[in-house]
């Protein structure tokens, strides 16, 4: 089964989505490694190595996304998994901003897909299969 | 030293208070030495305390409305204060940035720099801690209502010392609810010790003839979670407040959507955290209760979400709550603009105003509604007392241990984890699958009949597809989460 | 010829449909021939009827949402009905402006033309006559719901037979309520005698097999109108209909703002138009209810209009009402846009999910109330019957004159005017000025003492201010008008 | 006593407004002629000349007030009381429009004072004050 890295980035405690997420990504098939809340970029790398993951999926829904996912691109080619495929989504920045903007800013730190506030995960799997090479 | 339910000694706490004020640099300010707090405190005026004000609003059953906000920059967070004062708030909050809330008062600080230099609010709130007592007094004096920190710390020894401090006459949290909700390997142990801490510093003020305000998180989670869980929580923290000398306690519970569902639980949790404290020999508190606007999942339209607050504001109205706090349109995207913030106050405070003084009467569904939640609350009460062999702490530590305490959707790995909630066939929040939790068979009985009943009218399997369903179902429209075919 | 309550003869029906097709050159139009009428109607698919959606939605117990919209350009006023029906309309409403229903079709058409021109709206409404069958149809053929005129004009006989023709499925209106509020100088012999037409005329397509629904327009002035006076007004449009061969009648009723009044209003509309229709003989009647949103001055504040929308769709489903009018956050001003007027649907309609189900449960407080206004409205309805020596249309006429029935704040010169509403202190709408109000000796010693408890709180005397300060109540944010110092 | 003449013009029936202000000028001291809803041009000038009135206080509520207003101030002209104060208040056009360019629209008709919706008549009251002179 294919690995895919799942958590939530940052002191960042929303675990519901995190808990859902888990459960329709195992149901669509995949070996899901769950890092759960409060994770920092250390751990999703770790657990991507551990698990020779594709993807590691990043939900950050606090707001602090911006700050806490800056230089993870870098940490990924150090520890020598440089083209994982890198997504984020939830409620990435603080507040409604607009979102063509924000999407450039996790672009250029190097995350291969952004998602809007409001992508449910059901709507990320074509991607997922994709990047997955289903 | 064990944890135990007992007041702290002065002795105990003081010397515990001067560890606490070397956490950081703030923490040394002068301005905290209770030769210049007390008196601060003493000469605040009326109008901005929050017990005196909760105490005539319950008197007058009018529900009072109060926001959610916090921006880092000092001068827009004072903007913010007065913009929201000025749309009807009636108590003011500082809701607090989730570093502070960890205690990393370092990157707190970088947010917070950064945020001036850019003119963009990277945190997603006020860093009180690093602030200090100048800053934080600067808000209190912009403004003409009670002020409260709103945050999610499960240790927030130095904030609440730097708040009260300041002249902010409440906080919020407990050692259960701002930890099982807001954090993920901190034991209960330390957060209930920290709590009681927090406790004992209003409980010295009070002391000292100043009453403040202490406000367990009702709605924990805010996802499911059925009304006995979170009212026992906020018995429980009410109890152990109290021990520690708090005597103006406001218990809370988030909407859950059935209208008399969310009736009857602000009714049991008023009555019944009167009666405990009561029970447990705590006769001279002020309990007053608070109703969370709908805390799940928002739907991202933003006149459905006006819809949505809209219709909180009514049944918090109806129960004739102390309080309520209100959400915005922008809840489903992100943390609002002021101007969105005060869209939600303003539509509350226009629902208040019209539907005060109507109640829902008593009738037997409201009343055998109350009664099964005042049974289920008993039930896990009464499991906690056993678990701690008598001392309520330890009990809360053991209870959690075992599942008798069971928190849905929290992230942290001392709550079990087991329990499912699921809708039942009317919208009210049941159980689905209990794990240990402490509830007595025919309690069990009545949940499962009443989730089969949905299943039944759904045509399909009890499984945690229909808690799914109902995570997502107020934010898609529905309060109940129907298959499709439905 | 003297008006009497009598189904008109299809001779006489036909006759003087030749005279009104002449009114404006529209009524020409070939495709206005019962040949072409009847199998065009005939065609349309169940979903665009107006009578089979609310029979269904009636047995689901499901309140639908329909929203006042309309503006004089075809084009934008196609794009305004697909707007709004995206939005979540289930019914869709055509506003007809102020010149068509004064029968001002030369205004009309100036003010239609220069709107093309200049781009810019200058009439309140789409000209439903200068527009003809043509431009009707093509507004019903691009939307997916049914389709009613909505109006306030005391001849619509022309109107009628253009937008029955253009199959829309619906038509409000009545004899007294597209009167007494909307005109100063037509007797009221000449309003009814009209709308007998226009039943007449639902009539006619009912012996075709085509089922037109109608609608009398509830709320009347929309200004602080007791319960009893709308209902009653209701019941005898409903009887009139029926007499002319009407058998899908929906009834109206503007909020009040005192919830167990409101849901009362509905339950005693349904129930006594029900009644009344089967006691006159009227045995196969469909009889629906619509619930208005607040229809007085509404708040200025986009927010707390939206309070006010959310709060009355709330309400408006409690009731059960098979039906609402929505209002959007632009009412206090002007004309909404599409999107303001979508705003107020979608909120409306995502309550409306939320709540469906739930329902006020029948307490004593309900009973009293909705019987106290069974009672009143019996009292009027029989003041009706005995003035009209047994000829219900003979009956309103006299009523009106002698003021046994009695619109507050209508304009029309053939209402008597005396009659003064106020609210009591639990902001129920009652009668402080009786005037010749056909109400019984107790019935007036109930509104007496329920207006003297509210005065005797406010420590003040019976005056017409009490009604004044309650006109501008609700739009200011309070339910009941107290003075400054209450 | 002053007279002031108000009404309601056009095809217009909103009488709530109406009524509260004839209850308001005459608590105020004004000899009010009420010449009620659905009131022409020609009414409300023939009133004037008839009390004698100093204000012509219109009332539109409905939204075609831009058409029923045009060329009133000639009508005073040719009537000979082309020095009375015009008042135009209530909603005086369709919807949510700019009120500064609503408000040269009716100034540039003639109007003397021209009110945004929602100015109750109350706070007309000091403009009434000051126009009759007292
Ligand atoms: C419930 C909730 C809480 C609960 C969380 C309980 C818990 N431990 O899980 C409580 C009350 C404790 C809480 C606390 C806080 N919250 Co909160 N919370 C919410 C709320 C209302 C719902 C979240 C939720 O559970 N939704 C249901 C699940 C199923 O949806 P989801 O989380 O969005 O996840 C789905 C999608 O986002 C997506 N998804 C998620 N990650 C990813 C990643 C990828 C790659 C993809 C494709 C998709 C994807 O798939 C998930 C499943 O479909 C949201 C607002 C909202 N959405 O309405 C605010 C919200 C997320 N919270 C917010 C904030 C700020 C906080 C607090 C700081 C406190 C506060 N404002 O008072 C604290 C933070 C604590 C911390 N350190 O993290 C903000 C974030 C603001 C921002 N980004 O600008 C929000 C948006 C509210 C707001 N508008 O202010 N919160
Ligand atoms: C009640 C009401 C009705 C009732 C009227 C009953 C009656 N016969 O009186 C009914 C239901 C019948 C009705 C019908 C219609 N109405 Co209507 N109605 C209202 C509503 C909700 C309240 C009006 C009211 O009574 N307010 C209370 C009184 C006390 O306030 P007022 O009328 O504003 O008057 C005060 C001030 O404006 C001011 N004032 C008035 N004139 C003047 C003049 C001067 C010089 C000054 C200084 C002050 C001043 O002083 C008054 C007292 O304080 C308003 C919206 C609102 N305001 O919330 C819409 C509103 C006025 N109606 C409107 C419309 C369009 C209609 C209809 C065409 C139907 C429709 N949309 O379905 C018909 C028109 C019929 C016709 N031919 O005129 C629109 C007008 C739109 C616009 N201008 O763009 C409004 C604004 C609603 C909206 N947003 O669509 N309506």
């Amino acid at each position: 089964m294919k690995s895919i890295v799942i958590g939530v980035i940052g002191a960042d405690v929303h675990a519901v989505g995190n808990k859902i997420i888990e459960y329709t990504l195992e149901n669509a098939g995949y070996n899901v490694v769950n890092i759960g809340v409060l994770s920092s970029q250390e751990d999703f790398i770790n657990a991507a190595i551990e698990a020779n993951a594709r993807i590691i999926l990043v939900s950050s829904l606090y707001g602090h996304g911006e700050i806490d996912c800056r230089g993870m691109r870098d940490k990924c080619i150090e520890a020598g998994i440089g083209d994982i495929k890198l997504y984020v989504g939830g409620n990435i920045v603080v507040g409604k901003q607009d979102f063509e903007e924000v999407c450039q800013r996790f672009l250029a730190m190097g995350f291969d897909r952004v998602y809007p506030p409001g992508t449910t995960i059901d709507k990320a799997l074509s991607d997922i299969k994709q990047d997955m090479g289903d | 030293m064990e944890l135990t339910n007992k007041k702290m000694t002065e002795a105990d706490f003081l010397a515990e208070r001067e560890k606490v004020r070397q956490e950081w640099s703030t923490g040394w300010d002068p301005e905290l030495d209770f030769s210049v707090s007390i008196p601060y405190l003493k000469q605040i005026p009326d109008h901005k305390i929050f017990a005196k004000k909760l105490l005539k609003a319950k008197q007058a059953s009018v529900t009072m409305v109060q926001p959610r906000a916090g921006v880092p920059v000092l001068s827009e967070h004072i903007k913010l204060m007065q913009y929201l004062e000025n749309a009807g708030a009636d108590f003011l909050p500082t809701t607090v940035d989730s570093y502070t809330r960890q205690n990393r008062y370092r990157e707190a600080e970088k947010g917070m720099r950064e945020s001036e230099q850019i003119g963009r609010a990277l945190l997603n709130g006020f860093p009180v801690v690093n602030h200090g007592v100048k800053n934080c007094k600067t808000v209190l004096e912009s403004v003409n209502v009670p002020l409260q920190a709103r945050h999610g710390t499960p240790d927030a020894r130095l904030l609440a010392e730097i708040i009260h401090a300041s002249g902010w006459t409440s906080n919020e949290g407990g050692g259960i609810s701002y930890n099982i909700p807001y954090a993920k390997s901190i034991p209960l142990e330390v957060s209930l010790r920290n709590w009681q801490y927090c406790d004992r510093l209003v409980g010295f003020y009070q002391e000292q003839g100043i009453t403040i305000n202490r406000e367990p998180f009702g709605p924990l989670t805010g996802t499911l979670v059925p009304p006995s869980i979170s009212n026992a929580v906020g018995i429980l923290e009410a109890l152990l407040a109290a021990e520690q000398g708090v005597k103006s306690i406001t218990v809370g519970y988030g909407m859950g959507g059935n209208i008399i569902q969310d009736i009857a639980a602000i009714q049991a949790l008023q009555n019944q955290t009167e009666f405990y404290l009561a029970k447990y020999g705590y006769k001279d508190c002020d309990v007053s209760t608070v109703f969370h606007q709908w805390m799940g999942g928002f739907p991202e339209d933003e006149s459905e979400a006006m819809g949505l607050i809209s219709l909180s504001a009514t049944v918090a109205t109806l129960s004739q709550a102390t309080k309520m706090i209100t959400k915005s349109p922008h809840e489903s995207i992100g943390i609002p603009t002021k101007e969105a913030n005060g869209f939600g106050v303003k539509a509350s405070k226009f629902v208040v105003n019209l539907v005060k003084g109507q109640t829902l009467p008593s009738t037997n569904l409201l009343l055998a509604e109350r009664y099964q939640i005042e049974r289920e609350v008993d039930s896990l009460i009464h499991c906690v007392v056993e678990a701690g062999k008598g001392d309520l702490a330890q009990g809360i530590v053991k209870a959690f241990e075992q599942g008798l305490l069971d928190i849905p959707f929290a992230p942290s790995r001392y709550n079990l984890g087991k329990i499912l909630p699921a809708r039942d066939n009317d919208g009210n929040i049941r159980i689905l699958e209990f794990g240990n939790l402490g509830f007595t068979d025919d309690i069990k009985a009545f949940h499962r009949s009443k989730i089969s009943e949905r299943a039944a009218f759904e045509n399909r399997t009890l499984s945690f597809q229909l808690t799914i369903d109902d995570v997502y179902s107020v934010s898609t429209g529905k309060l109940v989460g129907r298959p499709k075919n439905r």
